[in-house]
């Protein structure tokens, strides 16, 4: 079941989704992080962030809006804490990073560097909560090629660029990931939405939109991973909706080589090993050598 | 054991205790069943139907130790609670749990505590009330508890089984039991004395009730609700503003699933 | 319950959402067309399409995807059919066209002038799922505006032009539908999905893509209606896995001034009814002069 | 009445009768039943969850004129039907109907008339059996059904309610029952004469029939599946390739779940 992404080899394709596991410390009282392929932790900024004002989540048909703006205690107790709980683990560990400004997003970069419990980076040029910065990054083939280059100049590790689905062609956005040099992108992040309270005639989330996730999106997600896989030849990590092995299945043959498991932690928090198990059985099933066999077969 | 599981539990009981109210009592496997339980702690209960994902909190009311049951109160005020009323004694349902910090019982054992609970605030008062009878006993100090219950009408439910435990004082909105008004105007009115609260109930009613505490300089707690997507601390979806900076988080949020649902007054900005 | 479109009165704000509802013929078993704001047409084209190849549909978790690829039988049957068909009903009728190339959109609007049943004409230039045309002119500000101001000239009903949501601001979109001269937006078509049979192997609709529908896309569809109407002046028609008024209410408080149910109608052949009885009961429960006093007062 | 309805109808009976193969009777009120039912239509079954929102389209098994009961018998293949088999007597559930055009029962009757049904295909024949002779006793004349159905393995459901009607040759795929092979295997094997074929079944074997009724010279009404939403005209999800212009759609695409399901073998390339 193990898979390689830039060099770096994961014990399967299963990773969490960024910001639906934290560090992994809550949940390793259901799943044993050991068995994943990949933590993937909450995006991690410069400084301390404190997010937007509640109500930060919103349950909708199939899923859920969030817009917790990505509150996050910064990078120096993020190392401090959580990359020192991960250190016991025998799991990989992505760290997703955010930022408002470039410089922001180079300053988190470069205090990872000396952290030997990083295995890859995931840049977060897309999420769709925080105003200054984030999304602009996340739609513009230049900037996002610019940002992409310069992040893979001072990163060691393996640099994954994370694409949002709300843009006309990701299959665009993911050849400027490619041409910046990035060693694999993952997509998708969440999809704008809202909820209005019509009783009480007011938006459900503070912020007004929040980023749609769970099952109702995974079509998308897998249409968004099928054109992406067609543009360019970066390894491609999947994830939206999936919440079982058979999604998980879906994404690998659209092209992923890797997938992650978000909200699908909410409704199950045992999930990640419950897809781990099932994608087992269907490589034995179907007399898979390797799981990647399946990767992009349908074109 | 694990103190969190995900566990499908079967009905024991369900009824509805007043109109849109209902009480739904839940059996653990001896086996699987939590060690304990505090006062103040809740329960994450999924609906059934696929458009609905996220687990309902809802407020442990009770927990019998021997049988391995659980008890939870609820108001009908949505799909997954509708769905809730639904369920039959045999039925399985999962829940996660158990979640949360409750009350403080070591605080209030040996002190005059007043619980303020408001509408369906009063469920998870009902156990406190249950647990700190019987640690005082234990302790063989003579704390006690007086419960004030506020109500929209004269649907009075749990109110009797709060006088198990000591003095109980209504108040109903609408003035056909007890004292009209709140809960807050019903202490005033009653002229209570007490060393310590404990309440759970709306915004409005709490943001009382902590001027209260202050204006009486008696320790207060107060259970906090927010929207929460896991439950576990995780999506911090669910956050508290703090008066000071929060040890987990570095800002001045506090998650209310996971340091909450249960919060000193003094701590929180409400 | 009436509202006003482009100088059109309707009974009520609730429509059919193209391609959903035939020409109200299948339907009229079920539910009263005399009842509807406005029942809205299949896409109809200058002759007739064949469509793609099956299987055209697929169901997904809270919806569905379609890739019918606008079979219709061609304007001159569609007018001497279903036009006459709705003759005998005293509901609005709004004519859905669709066309590969200009000339072809251009020449259904022309024939349709001498028809006195159409109240409105609504361009699809969003259809995800025909190849050659449609979906360019849906993504593109400056040939939607030039479409727009050609069809706009030949026409003497009422222009609606028909939103993809599939692009990066739909509020860039909406101002170019407006500059066109379009006299009302609608919004928004299907969003592009993908499924694939894990155990086969294979994409389960020939076309590969579909078009997803339900209430899955609520809450994006939501979103976008906000947008286009915090961008733009023109009334907006809103759609997007409406299945009951609690959903029509909350396109109305985003900003539309009329719904149109879709892919609902396949699971409840009576939802419009009950959508338009909900939301009878919501205006009285709130007290309002007139449904439309609701429309986008959250900004 | 309308002829087209979604219902809620009571389940009466819900058992398996063969491995995954479930039979289902559904229970209309007397008021609301359909006037009639014509062998080949089928109904649209609502899954109850929130995530599966188009119905399932079930041919109908039996239809019970005096009790109103409508019998389906289904495969679990997916989340639908296996959520189907939950059913108990007394539940309800939403049934779209009734559906699609039948065969032509007048065309059938006095004729010799060979059934082949593959697998899940039986179901709909089994109506078609019993009408046929009910309309040749009716018209008083002598035609006959012989059924030859098609098995994976020993499991023969239905093939002996089809007795009732006539002879029943079975083909079974693993050789343990009758001829091993499939139904046309059967046909040929058993040298079997008829007059007309009414098929239903996996696509692979109904391309078999149109080719057997070719080289026979006989009339053959083929029943086809295809992917629906609506289930009733309108999404045009689910046409089949004709031979000629369809007068609906002015191309050569005819609706399965109206113009069909039932079709007859020269009219439609498959
Ligand atoms: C810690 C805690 C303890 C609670 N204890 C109780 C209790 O003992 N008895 C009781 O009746 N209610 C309690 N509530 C409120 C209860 O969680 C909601 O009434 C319930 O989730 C509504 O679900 P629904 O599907 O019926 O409503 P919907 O409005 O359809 O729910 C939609 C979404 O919003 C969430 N939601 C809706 N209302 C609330 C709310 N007030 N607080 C948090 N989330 C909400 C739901 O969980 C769901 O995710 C508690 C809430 C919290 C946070
Ligand atoms: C006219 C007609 C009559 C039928 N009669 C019978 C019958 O009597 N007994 C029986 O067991 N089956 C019958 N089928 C097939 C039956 O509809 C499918 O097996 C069933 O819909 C599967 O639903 P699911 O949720 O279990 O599977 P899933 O695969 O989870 O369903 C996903 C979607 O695909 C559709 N789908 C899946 N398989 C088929 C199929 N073979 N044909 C059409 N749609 C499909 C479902 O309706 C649903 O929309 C009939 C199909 C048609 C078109
Ligand atoms: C509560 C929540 C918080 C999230 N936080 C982040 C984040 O910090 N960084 C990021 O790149 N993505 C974040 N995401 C997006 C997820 O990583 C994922 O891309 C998206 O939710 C789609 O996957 P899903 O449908 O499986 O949840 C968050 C999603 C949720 C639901
Ligand atoms: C089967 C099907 C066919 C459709 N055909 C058309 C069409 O011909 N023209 C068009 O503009 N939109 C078409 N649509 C899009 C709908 O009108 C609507 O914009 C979309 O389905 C979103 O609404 P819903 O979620 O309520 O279905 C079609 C949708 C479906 C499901
Ligand atoms: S609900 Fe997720 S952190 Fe509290
Ligand atoms: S299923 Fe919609 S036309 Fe047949």
């Amino acid at each position: 079941m193990s898979v390689t992404i830039a060099g770096v080899t994961m014990k399967n394709p299963v990773m969490t989704a960024s910001g639906t596991f934290g560090s992994g410390i809550e949940y390793s009282e259901f799943v044993d992080l050991n068995h994943l392929g990949a933590v993937v932790t909450k995006g991690v900024s410069n400084v301390p962030w404190e997010g937007n004002p509640v109500p930060r989540v919103a349950e909708v048909y199939g899923g859920m809006l969030n817009a917790i703006g990505l509150q996050n205690p910064g990078v120096e107790v993020f190392a401090e804490r959580d990359l020192k709980f991960l250190e016991d683990f025998d799991t990989r560990v992505i760290v997703n990073v955010c930022g408002h400004t470039e410089e922001e997003y180079l300053s988190v970069v470069e205090r990872l560097q000396e952290e030997k419990r990083v295995d890859m980076l995931e840049i977060n040029v897309s999420c769709p909560n925080v105003k200054q910065g984030g999304i602009g990054f996340g739609t513009k083939p230049d900037m996002l090629c610019d940002i992409t280059s310069k992040i893979r100049k001072i990163a060691r590790q393996p640099v994954i660029m994370k694409l949002t689905p709300n843009v006309t062609s990701v299959a665009e956005l993911a050849k400027a990931a490619e041409a910046g040099g990035a060693d694999a992108i993952s997509l998708i992040n969440t999809i704008t939405g809202m909820k209005i309270d019509i009783e009480r005639q007011r938006f459900v989330l503070a912020n007004r939109t929040g980023g749609m996730s769970g099952p109702a999106i995974h079509p998308i997600a897998v249409r968004m991973v099928y054109e992406a896989a067609s543009a360019v030849k970066l390894p491609i990590i999947g994830m939206g909706g999936i919440s079982n092995a058979e999604d998980a299945i879906e994404m690998m043959l659209a092209g992923a080589t890797a997938v992650a498991v978000g909200a699908a932690n909410f409704h199950d928090p045992y999930v990640t090993q419950k897809v781990i198990d099932g994608m087992t059985d269907y490589a034995k099933r179907h007399s898979l050598e390797r799981i990647t066999d399946i990767v992009g077969i349908l074109r | 054991m694990r103190v969190k599981t995900k566990q499908r539990l079967q009905v024991r009981e369900s009824i509805e205790i007043a109109q849109g109210v209902w009480s739904l009592v839940l059996q653990y496997d001896a086996g699987s069943a939590p060690d304990t339980v505090v006062p103040g702690q809740f329960v994450g209960v999924y609906p059934r139907d696929g458009a609905r994902l996220l687990p309902r909190p809802i407020s442990i009311c009770g927990w019998d130790e021997k049988d391995h049951t659980l008890r939870l109160v609820y108001r009908v005020v949505g799909g997954g609670t509708r769905e809730f009323t639904t369920l039959a004694p045999g039925d399985a349902v999962d829940v996660l749990g158990i979640l949360g910090n409750g009350y403080d019982l070591a605080a209030l054992t040996g002190r005059r505590v007043l619980l303020l609970g408001g509408g369906i605030g009063a469920p998870p008062l009902l156990e406190l009330a249950k647990r700190i009878q019987l640690e005082n006993r234990k302790a063989g100090r003579d704390g006690s508890v007086t419960s004030v219950l506020g109500y929209r009408t004269n649907e009075l439910f749990l109110s009797e089984e709060f006088s198990q435990y000591g003095p109980v004082v209504i108040a109903t909105d609408d003035g056909t039991v007890g004292v009209h008004g709140n809960v807050i105007d019903a202490v005033r009115e009653k002229n209570l004395s007490f060393d310590a609260i404990c309440a759970c109930g709306p915004m409005p009613m709490l943001r009382g009730v902590k001027a209260l505490s202050e204006e009486r300089g008696v320790s207060c707690w107060l259970s906090l609700e927010e929207r929460m997507a896991c439950g576990v601390g995780v999506c911090l979806g669910c956050v508290a503003k703090t008066t000071k900076k929060n040890a987990h988080s570095k800002v001045n949020n506090a998650r209310v699933c996971t340091e909450g649902p249960v919060f000193n007054a003094a701590d929180v900005e409400i």
